[in-house]
């Protein structure tokens, strides 16, 4: 999300993903801010992606790794 | 890409894998149904059946948007395109599912129908806008995550007035298809094919919140797990259905916590709310007539409605005789127990919608599994 | 679990198909386009190579190294059936001509075919076919091609670009530019029979009359022109134009006027009779199976000897001179007794015819 | 009485003039156009020569007859002007590349326009300047050429259909047919770039992302390959239908299946990022400058390692094998770990990218 | 071609060139105006000229339909194409007729405009019936001899209610042509080009008849001979104007007897006269403003008058200021005599509408003609 | 001249020069008959030919013809 609130209604926003910038609507989400992350569908933003939570998805892989990595 | 890169992580995986195959039971085996054509497409495009062991099975179900619309269904469309002369836009797949007399949209746009492809309902409204002379018709798909942009389109279309565009209204609701597989008898009653669990949808859930699952894991003692649409997303989300069956649990949980709450976007369902309403009943493909199980839009949008301005009216097709998309959908049968799979039915000429899309369960295991029937 | 059967293809519907986009993305649909239709119908062993050109055997006549003549022409013509052919055929004998009329011995054939979304697989398979039977009766094998498909409203049907090359042996110069004063000017048969044959079927003149179009291989018959060893100074057949603005061609590159005879210049009276009810004039009608021929002055009756005894020349007749004049005016003397400039063509009110 | 200025012709208006149906007439207009923007532009002594066809000097390598190559391609790319390219030098890249792959030293071209009535001469002139540019790069001259005009809603601007013809060495056999399972696949370099560019340009999908075409001409490249002595089975452009249904073609050809690595195929992050965007694989998506090399294993580094010195090969990689498979299917290795099939492109939602 | 050939005879033409080289009288010089462009372009088609004696000069008159139509008249027609979008048919050769801002209507086709050629009035009724959502005007040029045919195709519409088409009618009237150019202050005045008679038009005297051209024999004196189109009707006709100049006479004669009557075709003319009325005033590229000397549309078939349908007013617009065509259809100028003639001005870069239809003096010399300007 | 009186009213006919049939309106035209030449404009008979004049004409050329002849 590089940049919020564009458009007439406010509710455009231009996403950066890997180097490809695209307008997307942010007419189905509140509160997005520069520097979030969201989830698109069919040039929408659904819904805002937490760090922390993904965060901790990826410690959980890794709490895995290591427990694996210690049993074998 | 960040959020993307470290969920497709090989070396991860390989650990998971390793993890899953030890909690697998050896002397019991694990059906479990990805609900998603998304997750069937991840399942096939990274080859993740291969990392799991034998006794635990991926089921497809029926949430490839495509692959559920009925024949009369693009049948509907296909006559707006060629004898109303309308405008017909619509998401890319639907182009290419067979409909009645050997037509699809895409064969139909070879006739001479304009039908034209869109990303986004935001195209199609200003084809409208640029075409006033024109009818133009959105043809609406998908399941809860397509339908708050569509609802978004006829709210933005009645502020301007722009007459000139409607909706042919078919969108679906999750739910209502997992109670009907689990209803359904041959899935209760087929012993081979038991599911012990599902994986929960990823960019439905954002919208629906996790919470309308709590009813299934309740009522039918299934458990659910919510799960991205990368392949470390689907990998956790095994591992921890293992671990509900191994503790005889039948709960919901979300791996994909960092997308989906408990309830869901809720300006998206208040869009949805304010335009569309429940339709009595709607023909799905494979699953027959589910009461309650799609939606259609309110009279007070009515002037919108393609299916009133066009004056249609839903004639049911049967499928071809020999496609087993029903059963496919419903998770009774695999792809290759299809007698004309890969012979009659290829992605180039398919003969039931599981072979058009991805993530359709005939064209992904076509496009990416099938080296695995083969007698080496 | 039935296994798959390898190899099983539904085949292409040749009865109610049509071209979608598809056929044109380079995936399997293209793939069988291309086998069920263009190599089945033009296959040979070089088509049959399958890769991205055609492996051609070396450019040799009489056991002498040959300089290569290559020539490409887009085929647009509207409609792309008419009396006497089709797209399909014309696209091998115009292009064949054009090696033909340098000189060369034409060898090969590329062809390059943009259809139009919705297309009919029928009209498809009759136009390959005939481009076929032209290319094997002419001994020309199309040996590489290539398929696009545009969508609906961005094409016409079908464009046929098709390329030949030939060998032209050492020693022989023919060429616009080396008609000299003196020289004769002759032409193989009747003017503007295919661009009358084409305008009696488009919609808004539908006039009935029995005309075919003249479209034809001519590298028979310039190789018997040849093997006279007369001085020809250059051949060239008369299409897009007509007879008018092709001879202008070649008064400018030589440097030359020219003096036709309108009496001499043969015209069926049914041609002559349908460019009066169409304001047009014969000379600047298009021919696809027609030759002119300049020569020396004393060659012009063995040559024309030559063409009369030929199937495609038995009209065949001298029709002017070459005369030196700085203005490169080709002028003709009327039937009346008066003169006057046969001019280029200008302006364009007639349908495509090529 | 002012006497008539002899050759004085109104020039074409370059800015604001567009194609009308007399250009492709025959008449003056049509000579206009040819000579005003494509014999001033991609003019060499060939095309000077304003006959039917192009007289070429002999086939001949290293002073033996030489075999022929000839390919030909329909370009109908839209838009007609895309990040790294146009319509124009694509044409001439397009067609280089397939008589090159075959091993071929591409001497001449030939170029066909189909142009719609309405085409903006500015445009048509910058096209033709950038196909002038890349021919000359190229060191292959086009030779002849031929135009024709359609109307408005017949055609799209502008196609070009261009024919390649180029010298193959004796002894030199390389081809789709000649892969043996152990041999080794290679790539030049990142796939997918062609593709994208010109998606990012489509009009509903239009996101913006430094990306470029690839489009180049790879004859150079291929004849460093050729020199190292390699046994280099076959080599292939992966355009349209991108490497997933060239290799595809080529293992139907050959008759055998291949292993691809995931993790090894050069992709571009920023290709990557746009085929997620669009729910695209970038193993199907085009390029118009890459190169697959399939060789024996043995040969694999040093060619490897060539490709690698040249400008156009920097990012090459090995990315698979071939084997033994009645089936013929394309197999990847998953960057995950697993395996699945590469098979065919199947369907069409992409834009006209060659 | 029965009754076309046996008037094409070369050797029947060298018998009457002799007879007119030796009635012409060596001392003085005959210069007749041929009206019509169907003659000038016989006279440069056949070369004629050249069988004529040195002191018999042919002069071309403004008879050449698209010639005499003023720019502004063709800016109304592209204006309706590219403005107003309509469907706009017209005959061939008005396609290249130069209008303002370097447009033409072939170059307005090029950037979009719906322009066909028809070879008929019921092409253009056709065309309209076809697309009954489009707006069809039929761009109505031409003399007496097209005016019939559009009157009759107004009065099919009105039948048919065929509520989509309409005519923008440039028809204009001979006679008060030729009454203009008789009464031309540089026709009268410069004494080196005086007209000694005239030919008669072909195909506009068997639709008006003969009577008619008996006004301006009498009044002004003037020798007319009614010729038919083909070359030994305008040889014939000469020798009979010669004739009639040497004996001092300015009789109406008719060469063309097979054809034309002295009452013409008086079905032709009702129909004319129901649909059509005298314009008030009606400029002439060359002639200027002449009064009453042009057609409109009347009242009771106002509805198919493009004029009053797109409330369209008639914008003069000079012609080029090089350009001589006004002079050059006034008979005072010849083709050779413009500065531009054959430089900037040629057939496939048409300055004045002189260079457009063959039928037009300059066309007429640039295409059959000007190997005579060449030093040799 | 061919035929005459078709179309639905009867003033369609169908001409022929040598060779070229079309079909023309006789609307414009009352009388003809199968056999008559006519003149032809923009699709339309404008007028009947009267082979009588033609001959008429045509003598007169030749007479002309004779009488050149003689004098020479
Ligand atoms: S292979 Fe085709 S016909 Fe068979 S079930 Fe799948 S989609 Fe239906
Ligand atoms: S030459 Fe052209 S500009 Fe000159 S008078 Fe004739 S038409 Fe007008
Ligand atoms: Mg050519
Ligand atoms: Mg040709
Ligand atoms: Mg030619
Ligand atoms: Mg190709
Ligand atoms: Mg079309
Ligand atoms: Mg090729
Ligand atoms: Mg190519
Ligand atoms: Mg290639
Ligand atoms: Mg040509
Ligand atoms: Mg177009």
């Amino acid at each position: 999300m590089i940049e919020v609130g564009c458009g007439p209604a406010g509710d455009w926003a231009i996403v950066d993903l890997g180097g490809v910038k695209k307008e997307i609507s942010l007419a189905l989400l509140d509160d997005v801010q520069v520097g979030d992350y969201v989830i698109l569908h069919v040039g929408y933003a659904l819904s805002k992606l937490d760090p922390q939570e993904a965060e901790r998805t990826l410690a959980l892989f890794s709490e895995m790794a290591e427990s694996v990595a210690a049993a074998s | 890409m960040k959020y993307i890169d470290e969920f497709r992580d090989g070396e991860v995986a390989k650990t998971l894998a390793l993890k899953i195959a030890r909690l697998a039971q050896p002397e019991r085996s694990y059906s479990f149904m990805e609900f998603c054509g998304g997750h069937t497409h991840a399942i096939s495009r990274y080859g993740l059946s291969d990392l799991l062991p034998p006794n635990v099975r991926m089921v497809h179900g029926p949430g490839c948007p495509v692959c559920v619309l009925p024949i009369g269904r693009i049948d509907m469309a296909i006559d707006l395109a060629l004898k109303q002369g309308v405008i017909l836009c619509t998401y890319g797949d639907t182009l290419r599912v067979p409909a009645s007399e050997g037509l699809s949209l895409m064969k139909a746009k070879a006739r001479g129908g304009d039908i034209r492809m869109v990303y986004s309902t935001l195209d199609a409204l200003q084809i409208a806008r640029d075409n006033p002379e024109r009818e133009v018709v959105f043809f609406a798909i998908g399941f809860e995550t397509t339908t708050p942009p569509t609802a978004l389109a006829i709210l933005q279309a009645h502020q301007e007035q722009l007459s000139n565009f409607s909706v042919l209204c078919c969108h679906v609701l999750t739910p209502a298809a997992i109670s009907q597989i689990l209803e359904s008898p041959e899935v209760r009653q087929w012993g081979t094919v038991p599911i012990d669990g599902f994986i929960g949808p990823a960019h439905v859930s954002t919208v629906i919140g996790s919470r309308p699952y709590e009813f299934f894991a309740e009522e039918y003692r299934k458990p659910v797990v919510i799960a991205g649409f990368e392949p470390l997303d689907v990998m956790q989300a095994i591992l921890m259905l293992v671990k509900q069956v191994n503790e005889g649990r039948a709960e919901v949980e979300n791996e994909f916590a960092r997308a989906v709450s408990r309830d869901g976007n809720q300006k998206a369902q208040d869009r949805v709310a304010e335009v569309f309403e429940l339709r009595r009943e709607f023909e799905w493909r494979g699953l027959a007539v589910v009461p309650y199980s799609a939606l259609m839009i309110r009279e007070k949008y009515g002037s919108f409605d393609a299916e009133r301005r066009f004056k249609m009216d839903y004639q049911s097709v049967p499928d071809n005789k020999a496609c087993e998309c029903g059963a496919i959908l419903r998770g009774v049968k695999r792809p290759q127990d299809c007698k004309i799979f890969g012979t009659v039915c290829t992605p180039e000429n398919p003969v039931g919608s599981c072979m058009v899309s991805s993530e359709g369960a005939c064209a992904a295991h076509y496009s990416y599994g099938r080296y695995k029937d083969m007698t080496p | 679990m039935s296994e798959v059967k390898r190899g099983y293809v539904r085949p292409l519907d040749l009865k109610h198909g049509r071209v979608d986009m598809t056929h044109g993305s380079g995936g399997r649909a293209m793939v069988q386009l291309i086998s069920e239709l263009f190599t089945r119908h033009l296959g040979n062993a070089y088509l049959g190579q399958g890769n991205d050109g055609a492996v051609l055997p070396a450019a040799v006549l009489n056991g002498k190294p040959a300089r290569l003549v290559m020539s490409t022409d887009c085929h647009v013509v509207s409609p792309l059936f008419f009396p006497g052919g089709d797209i399909g055929c014309l696209s091998v004998h115009g292009t064949l001509n054009d090696v033909a009329v340098m000189g060369a011995t034409p060898l090969y054939l590329a062809a390059g075919f943009i259809l139009e979304e919705g297309f009919a697989l029928a009209e498809l398979a009759c136009i390959v076919e005939s481009m076929a039977r032209a290319a094997h009766a002419a001994g020309v094998p199309v040996v590489t091609g290539d398929t696009k498909v545009v969508e609906r409203g961005k094409g016409d049907g079908i464009f046929i670009t098709t390329t030949g090359v030939g060998v032209l042996p050492d020693g022989l110069e023919l060429g616009g530019a080396r008609v000299r004063p003196g020289d004769v000017v002759l032409v193989s048969g009747s003017m503007g029979d295919h661009g009358v044959a084409i305008m009696s079927q488009r919609e808004n003149l539908s006039f009935e009359a029995s005309i075919e179009s003249d479209t034809a291989a001519l590298h028979g018959l310039i190789a018997q022109l040849l093997a006279t060893g007369a001085d020809i100074r250059c051949l060239r057949d008369p299409t897009r134009g007509g007879l008018a603005s092709t001879l202008n061609e070649i008064a400018g590159q030589s440097g030359v006027g020219m003096m036709l005879h309108e009496k001499a210049i043969p015209i069926k009276p049914v041609v002559a009779a349908a460019c009066e009810f169409l304001g047009l004039d014969p000379l600047y009608v298009a021919n696809e199976g027609k030759l002119i021929v300049i020569c020396a002055a004393a060659d012009a009756p063995r040559l024309l000897a030559t063409l009369r005894a030929h199937p495609l020349g038995v009209d065949a007749a001298v029709i002017g001179e070459v005369m030196a004049d700085e203005h490169h005016f080709v002028q003709l003397t009327t039937a009346f007794g008066g003169r006057r400039i046969v001019d280029w063509l200008a302006g364009d009110q007639l349908p495509r015819i090529c």
